[in-house]
């Protein structure tokens, strides 16, 4: 019984649709796959917490104590960056499966109903759009004040109107074709074509452009800091990082160049991963 | 015999495939052209014939290299050429007929330009003179206002006329062969007619060679001097047309011409025949598309459609691109509500939107689409695509389902252990199979087969034709067959509805069909489809005017 | 901890320039001290050296310069009665003048005013000068004095100093060049109020302030909120030839780093108020100085004495123990800071009471106050905002020293946009900051009476309202500092309201802008330094 | 309906929407802001709001009357014509904007100038040579250019070009912009972040548009034509990817004019962005409200005319 239960949904796997990955998709996975590790285990490795001042010199070098400097107000960059990866890593990641999430329910339901909903709910998502996103940030700010709950569903929203513009030109393409127009035949329910024969063939382009937004959110949620909505001190994510101690760029130190090293392996890592992407993934998504 | 014109030896060509696997898709071919000789390359997709034809002008697509072997174009070898010399080649030398003229003309620039390109790539002649040739070309081919059609956009002029001047393309740099790539296999077979003429007349008065790739024996027939049979990569036999046609040798090269040998239709007739309901009535229909205008669609397609179908008895609706044939098959499954009309299944009033139907009334009439590829989702396996309507309609679960779905693929002659593929690991005919199987699944009165066969490779559409005539013996269905091929519809139907604009023009029994027919459209398509005999389209006498009246161009 | 690079403001470098900013210093004085000692030369010593080269060279009329604050809005206003930013401040002090103000050392001098006497302290009779001209030519009268003071009573105006000139009862022309002003009580203090920046005369009747027509050293030129303002030498000025410059440009440059980097590339001639971490960056740069101003400027953890936990007997004291004040003069403000004693008169202020000491950073003894109040296990949050200097990194530091003995502290930090209106003065454990005041009256009564506006503690005590009262009235100075010292005390030690550090402010200039001198009512020279730098080299 | 008259008919179509788009941000941007905590008489008042000086400032300001009423006072002043006036200066939005979103266009449009250009020429390269090594070089530049935080650029440009080398000048915006030299100079900085910033996305997406359209059957006709590359490119890829690269350049432009906070701040260049974060500080509504549509209309308007310009490029839908 279990056996037939596996064979009714046979997962499509890459290898199953006669994809691979090349190394540098190879290689920007296991950088991903690094930073995934660094913020789970981040807080138990970090020598030191992230708040406590360790040395009285700001801006220090990088010594065998403090791996990679000290910050501006002395602390170990090191233990910080360990810290911020869970920060910088767990947000973008929340935020942007929850804009392509929402974004993508929402587009494969336009795509579907069509007529009315379709219209009203394209217009005002592109009204969306037309506010510049750091302010929208900013009333947030105002509004309701900065938390990590706060700084999510932020910047998910930010994202979803794209989101959803992306997943409903798919949807829309996989709705005309003929195996959704036979299920639509047989009598299938709304929710059954959407979630068994739309959802399936958008996934992979889906999670490319998920892979895009997530770069973005990392580098929103600096600019965010800019404004004042980032995580709670003593804790900060990378962006804040690099604003935080930015005064110590002219004198080259540490405390600012290992934190934009680690947004750039990060978003860099994410750009390889997607852009080598078997191109049968991404194809589907023109 | 005078030095060949092109010559290739022991070709063969590699691909990669997107799992990185590297396969040769052509196998050692060799042959020669002589200057003004045609050969036509005869195959299956998948046979390589157009891989061979495109790699005569040293160009292969994508993915795909020549792996060994020379080809040899008046005495230049092709594959020792660099790009750019070989670049010089085409449109010169050789030159290019596309298969789909709508897709090889840039939508974005006028005819004229595109068709005068080559000769400002390779510095020809002056702008003005390639212009006054172009329009001797366009005379030539027989197009209409040959002064100004070269100014008009792709989309502006018919399919049939894009051909045309995708030959006047192809032919303005005065190249000593020319390429035709399957270039009537996307018209409408009254127009096809046309523009095979047109070609012959054009390669005739200019003494070129030609290389003619198609998987249509009768269409070759007309105009090749030589045939090559292709199968897997390989030639599997090379001969003058008319020794191909008459003394086949190589059994492939049988089993492509019996695809052609008419099958007469025997009447399935159902054991109770008592049954006074017709299965499927169709009253006063009418259905179109876009916005709805006090009660009428923008664009109307059907206009009044009239019909009945027999339980039991196969009813065929034939006409060309444009005729509202799709149109009805989906207003009859509801997928395209009328706004006019009635729709009868056995002897029920079916509700003209899909979601007023019962599951009972959607259960009966099943639909079938033309393209498997995008009929079956590439996502699910085939397992779950019979086992859903199964589920749906039946209530169907675990083992029972299992089972079930094993009877299907039985019933469509699929081995089991095929349910746990996915479409994409299938070939085109088995696709068309497991699409045929989930309408079966449903356990329907009706299928409704929208043009099932018309992408399929000859001898797999006739094994399909077979099965459709088994199942209806083993099930008790009725068949409405959409098609353009009336051949095909022939080797099925009881009836015949030759549809014209959305309307039906005339409704007879098939058998009589070829010598009854009395709208001059239906005599029409009928004297279009091409025989094989090298003479038929030479001897084809036409009503000009009439064609003018109903050609689609 | 003690880790030492030749460049740092450590040990008793460190120690010494306190001790010396303290005392409020000048950096001439400190330069001969370091270089005396024969310490510091490291130390910022080549900052020193090109500071003191600021007050010993011969004064040069011309040129103009570009001078950048760090807050500007379109809030930006030409109207002295709503002026809130150090911008508003600089630009006021260029096109108006004050009746009074304070000059170096904290000394009160006339302005615009040739005398401000009294009998009683509570009926004044201020002389105005005569023949001082506003920028449309018209002169000086007692109407223009009476109209500038009577609308900081009117609501509709929005003043900020609405609360402190509540208590002029009655402003009245006596002739052309007398005004009385009648005080509800008696208050010595009158002339130093009227040196703060709100009580800038204006000519009477004027209600448009989009240009400024006052009486003082530039006319302004151009002026775009939230833009710029430039301004030009006021050529019939009252006080004579005694502006050097020409014009000069102001404008705001929020971002520390882009302020610094400006000066730095002498796209500007001054960076008000640079962050003490940007000191490493200007030293070794021979064309910029720097000139830091101790005031009585800070940031202070306010807990209110109202709510839950700062009800709870010992929490305070507790947080007094727990707050590392050294750490937060070290890391927080690199050294540019002096220690405080919790209360709100600091040493540049001439009645500041030497005498209170600091409370010593004490885990141990604030964790016996925390168990006493009941407090070790729960979570206490502290509101901190970048609207308060530094108060999120003052918060870290005490966070972190609370996580040592297992006090839960939470720093919330607050976006600082509407952080004043929102959270200042309301959350039970906040942060604020409070701008220099040049009397502790002022301080007293806006902070710490019963009745004050800005109670930032909901510190009550009856007999430190009476004290206040006594101590206006009291022409005799000694008494008057006694009471004041008496205050302080009280302040440090029943208040809620933990003031680990005066703040120093630094403003970078380039070297060859001299004249600069620091000034107690804030940086810039209190905000007035248009008027007397000049351009070194400028023909 | 005639044929000649359908662009017109979408393009009318388009504005209609666009209107109507504009009606709802204004209604949403309005109501959100009276929602946050604090208005400008405590905004205003700072420090010193003490509850009856606010309350006679908000009656000063008229701030009693209720919400809809001043959102329909201030919707039938824009009508008008009439953007209102600012709560916190008195001034005239219309002339509180003037001069600053004039500032902003002009910086949007040489970034444009000089950002366009050189990013539709790699991306157009980039596809052309595509697996080569200038495509190679191209998408890696492109990648890091995304991966770094705007701050980032703008505060290291500043220290190399200004602080270091002194060839720049580290603000944006003085007074004497009054020769070519002094304006390029000028706004060389902002625009160099800029165009790292908006740049990336349209080289990413111009490559995408014309690789997909080399793939076309036209585009290998020409091929079989004997086109050299740069003719199957420029003369048939490119038309055809018009339409997806107006739009991608028209969604990286809409950035320009209300994204731009971080290099108005960074070079103290007063722009419209800091405009209305200084609005929004300051719960000036008219102001809030002027801001939002301005960045609505410029957005739209890009979006339109990236629609125009693949309407126009399309012959099918030209005539």
């Amino acid at each position: 019984m279990m056996i037939e239960r596996s064979n009714a949904f046979v997962i499509p796997t890459p290898k199953r649709l006669g994809y691979s990955f090349n190394w540098v998709g190879r290689v920007g996975l296991a950088v991903i796959l690094f930073w995934a590790v660094v913020a789970i285990v981040g807080p138990w490795i970090a020598p030191h917490p992230p708040g406590e001042i360790v040395d009285w010199d700001y801006f220090g070098p990088v010594t065998a104590d403090f791996w990679m400097g000290t910050d501006y107000l002395g602390r170990d960059i090191f233990s910080r960056i360990l810290m911020g990866a869970r920060y910088t890593v767990g947000i973008a990641l929340a935020s942007v499966v929850l804009a392509c999430a929402g974004g993508v329910i929402l587009g494969m339901v336009a795509a579907v109903i069509g007529g009315w909903f379709d219209m009203i709910l394209s217009r005002l998502l592109d009204a969306f759009n037309g506010i510049p996103s750091l302010l929208f940030g900013l009333v947030v700010v105002a509004a309701v004040g900065s938390s990590i709950p706060v700084l999510i569903l932020t910047l998910a929203a930010i994202y979803l109107p794209g989101s959803y513009r992306f997943a409903r030109a798919l949807a829309v393409n996989v709705n005309a074709t003929d195996y959704v127009t036979v299920a639509r035949a047989r009598g299938e329910s709304t929710p059954y074509l959407i979630t068994r024969e739309i959802f399936p063939n958008i996934l992979g382009p889906v999670l490319a452009d998920l892979g895009l937004r997530f770069v973005f959110i990392v580098l929103v949620l600096s600019g965010l800091s800019f404004l004042g909505l980032g995580v709670q001190p003593p804790n900060a994510d990378w962006g804040a990082l690099v604003r935080e101690n930015i005064e110590g760029l002219s004198l080259g130190a540490p405390a600012v160049i290992f934190p934009s090293i680690a947004i750039a392996t990060l978003t860099i890592s994410v750009n390889m991963f997607i852009d080598n992407l078997p191109s049968k993934i991404r194809d589907r998504s023109e | 015999m005078t030095q060949p014109l092109v010559t290739v030896n022991d070709l063969r060509i590699g691909a990669v495939t997107d799992a990185g696997r590297k396969v040769e898709i052509i196998r050692g071919v060799s042959f020669e052209i002589a200057p003004g000789e045609i050969v036509a390359l005869i195959g299956e997709s998948g046979s390589g014939k157009t891989t061979i034809a495109l790699s005569l002008m040293g160009y292969t697509r994508t993915g795909c290299s020549i792996t060994g072997g020379q080809i040899t174009l008046d005495q230049t070898d092709v594959t020792a050429l660099s790009e750019r010399k070989r670049a010089a080649l085409r449109g010169t030398e050789v030159s290019y007929v596309p298969q789909s003229a709508a897709a090889a003309f840039n939508p974005s620039k006028r005819i004229m330009d595109q068709v005068i390109e080559i000769t400002a790539i390779h510095e020809l002649m002056p702008k003005a003179e390639a212009e006054a040739k172009a329009v001797d070309l366009f005379r030539a081919l027989a197009l209409p206002d040959p002064e100004h059609i070269g100014h008009r956009y792709p989309h502006q002029v018919s399919g049939g006329q894009l051909q045309r001047l995708s030959a006047a393309m192809a032919l303005i740099g005065g190249p000593k062969l020319v390429i035709f790539d399957e270039p009537t296999t996307a018209l409408d077979v009254t127009t096809q007619i046309e523009v095979l003429r047109a070609f012959k007349s054009v390669m005739q008065q200019g003494g070129m060679a030609g290389v003619y790739v198609s998987h249509d024996l009768a269409v070759v027939a007309q105009i090749a001097d030589r045939i090559i049979v292709l199968k897997g990569g390989e030639i599997q036999e090379t001969g003058t047309t008319e020794q191909i046609l008459t003394h086949p040798a190589h059994p492939y090269t049988r089993q492509l011409l019996a695809a052609f040998e008419p099958v007469p239709h025997v009447s399935f007739q159902p054991e109770a025949k008592a049954v006074p309901k017709p299965i499927l009535e169709v009253i006063h229909l009418h259905a179109g598309y876009g916005a709805i205008r006090k009660g009428e669609p923008e664009i109307k397609i059907l206009k009044d459609v009239n019909f009945s179908l027999e339980r039991g008895r196969n009813l065929g609706v034939i006409g060309e691109s444009g005729s509202g044939k799709s149109t009805l098959a989906r207003a009859i499954a509801g997928i395209l509500p009328p706004y006019q009309g009635g729709i009868l299944l056995d002897g029920q009033e079916l509700r003209g939107d899909l979601k007023r139907r019962s599951k009972e009334q959607l259960r009966k009439a099943q639909i079938v689409f033309q393209l498997a590829d995008t009929a079956l989702n590439p996502a699910h396996s085939i397992e779950q695509i019979l086992g859903r309507p199964l589920a749906f309609y039946h209530g169907l679960k675990g083992a029972a389902r299992e089972a079930r779905v094993k009877e299907l693929l039985d019933m469509v002659r699929l081995p089991a252990n095929l349910r746990h593929r996915l479409p994409g690991e299938l070939s085109g005919g088995q696709k068309q199979r497991i699409n045929l199987a989930r309408a079966l699944a449903a356990e329907p009165e009706l299928i409704l087969c929208d043009e099932i066969t018309s992408a399929l490779d000859t001898v797999v559409a006739a094994a399909i034709l077979d099965l459709l005539k088994e199942l209806q013996r083993e099930l008790s269905l009725s068949y409405m067959f959409i098609s353009h091929d009336l051949s095909t519809v022939e080797a099925i139907c009881d009836d015949v509805l030759v549809m014209l604009k959305g309307e039906v023009v005339e409704a007879l029994p098939a058998a009589r069909m070829s010598a009854e027919a009395q709208h001059p459209y239906s005599r029409l398509l009928i004297s279009s489809i091409p025989q094989l005999d090298t003479g038929w389209l030479a001897q084809l006498e036409q009503d000009l005017t009439l064609v003018a009246q109903f050609a689609n161009r | 901890m003690t880790k030492k690079t030749p460049n740092n403001w450590t040990g008793r470098d460190d120690a010494l320039v306190e001790g010396m900013i303290r005392r409020g210093a000048s950096r001439r004085e400190l330069l001969k001290m370091l270089m005396a000692s024969g310490v510091g030369m490291a130390v910022g010593g080549s900052l020193l050296t090109r500071a003191s080269q600021a007050v010993a060279a011969t004064p040069v009329f011309g040129g103009s310069i570009k001078a950048a604050g760090w807050s500007s809005s379109t809030a930006d206003t030409l109207d002295p009665a709503k002026a809130s930013l150090s911008t508003d401040y600089v630009r006021c002090c260029s096109f108006y003048n004050r009746l009074t103000f304070l000059a170096e050392g904290g000394v009160t001098e006339m302005e615009l005013a040739e005398s401000i006497s009294t009998d009683d302290a509570q009926t004044w009779e201020i002389k105005l000068k005569s023949g001082v001209e506003f920028h449309d030519g018209s002169t000086l009268t007692a109407d223009d004095v009476v109209f500038s003071l009577k609308r900081h009573l009117d609501e509709a105006v929005g003043s900020k100093v609405n609360s402190i000139a509540k208590q002029m009862t009655e402003i009245t022309k006596l002739d052309d060049t007398t005004v009385k002003v009648v005080l509800a009580a008696p208050n010595a203090d009158l002339p130093t109020i009227l040196a703060l920046h709100h009580f800038m005369i204006i000519k009477d009747g004027t209600t448009d302030f989009t240009t400024a027509n006052g009486t003082g050293p530039f006319i302004c030129e151009a002026f775009e909120p939230g833009v710029r303002s430039v301004a030009v030498k006021n050529p019939n000025y009252f006080k004579g030839n005694t502006v050097y410059l020409d014009s000069y440009e102001y404008f705001a440059i929020p971002d520390n780093n882009a302020r610094v980097n400006a000066l730095l590339s002498g796209d500007i001639q001054v960076a008000a108020s640079v962050n003490a971490r940007s000191l490493r960056m200007l030293e070794g740069q021979p064309s910029v100085a720097t000139s830091i101003t101790t005031s009585g400027n800070y940031t202070n953890l306010n807990i209110r004495k109202d709510l839950d936990p700062g009800m709870k007997e010992g929490f305070i004291e507790g947080m007094k123990y727990l707050i590392n004040r050294e750490a937060i003069q070290k890391s927080v403000f690199r050294g540019l800071a002096e220690i405080g004693n919790d209360q709100p008169v600091s040493a540049a202020n001439k009645y500041h009471n030497p005498n209170i000491a600091p409370k010593a950073y004490d885990p141990e003894q604030a964790k016996f106050y925390f168990e006493k109040a009941g407090l070790m296990g729960t979570e206490v949050p502290i509101v901190a905002s970048d609207a308060a200097t530094s108060s999120v990194d003052m918060a870290m530091i005490v966070q972190q020293a609370g996580a040592e003995i297992g006090m839960n502290l939470k720093v919330d930090r607050v976006p600082s946009d509407g952080y004043w209106s929102n959270y200042w003065l309301k959350a039970p454990v906040h942060f604020g900051n409070i701008n220099p005041r040049p009397t502790p009256d002022i301080l007293f009564s806006l902070l710490y009476t019963s009745d004050a506006p800005w109670n930032e503690s909901q510190y009550k005590s009856e007999k430190f309202d009476s004290m206040l009262v006594e101590a206006r009235g009291a022409l005799d100075e000694d008494k008057r500092t006694s009471i004041y010292w008496d205050m302080q005390e009280m302040v440090a030690n029943e208040a809620g309201t933990i003031i680990p550090a005066y703040i120093s402010n630094v403003d970078a200039i380039s070297s060859n802008l001299k004249g600069l001198a620091p000034n107690p009512l804030g940086g810039q020279m209190g905000y007035a330094f248009a008027e007397y730098v000049w351009l070194d080299g400028a023909a | 309906m005639p044929k000649s008259l359908l662009p017109w008919i979408l393009v009318s179509q388009r504005l209609g929407i666009a209107l109507l788009t504009l009606v709802i941000v204004s209604f949403a941007v309005f109501f959100a802001t009276e929602l946050l905590p604090g208005d400008v008489a405590e905004i205003l008042l700072g420090q010193a709001a003490t509850p009856e000086a606010v309350a006679g400032l908000r009656t000063a300001m008229g701030l009693d009357e209720p919400a809809m009423h001043r959102f329909v006072g201030w919707l039938v002043g824009l009508a008008g014509g009439d953007m209102g006036t600012s709560y916190v200066n008195k001034m005239a939005v219309s002339d509180l904007m003037g001069g600053r979103l004039v500032n902003s266009l002009r910086l949007a449009a040489v970034t444009t100038l000089v950002s366009v250009p050189i990013a539709l020429a790699l991306g157009i390269g980039a596809a052309m040579w595509k697996g080569s090594m200038f495509d190679r070089v191209v998408s890696v530049a492109t990648i890091s250019v995304i991966s770094v935080p705007e701050f980032m650029v703008a505060t290291l440009a500043v220290l190399i070009f200004a602080v270091w080398l002194g060839w720049l000048p580290a603000l944006a915006y003085g007074a004497n912009v009054d020769s070519w030299g002094a304006m390029l100079r000028a706004y060389a900085m902002p625009v160099i972040t800029l165009s790292f910033v908006v740049s990336a996305q349209m080289i990413r997406m111009t490559r995408a548009a014309v690789i997909e359209t080399i793939n076309t059957p036209y585009v290998e006709m020409a091929l079989l034509k004997g086109a050299s590359r740069r003719r199957m490119v420029l003369g048939h890829a490119l038309p055809n990817a018009l339409g997806p690269i107006a739009n991608a350049v028209a969604l990286s432009l809409s950035y320009l004019v209300g994204g731009v906070i971080i290099v108005e701040t960074i070079f103290n260049y007063p722009g419209v962005a800091k405009l209305m974060v200084d609005a929004v500080a300051t719960r000036d509504l008219p102001l809030i409200q002027s801001c939002a549509m301005i960045f609505c209309v410029s957005y739209l308007s890009l979006i339109t005319l990236a629609d125009l310009i693949a309407i126009l490029s399309n012959p099918r839908l030209r005539r």
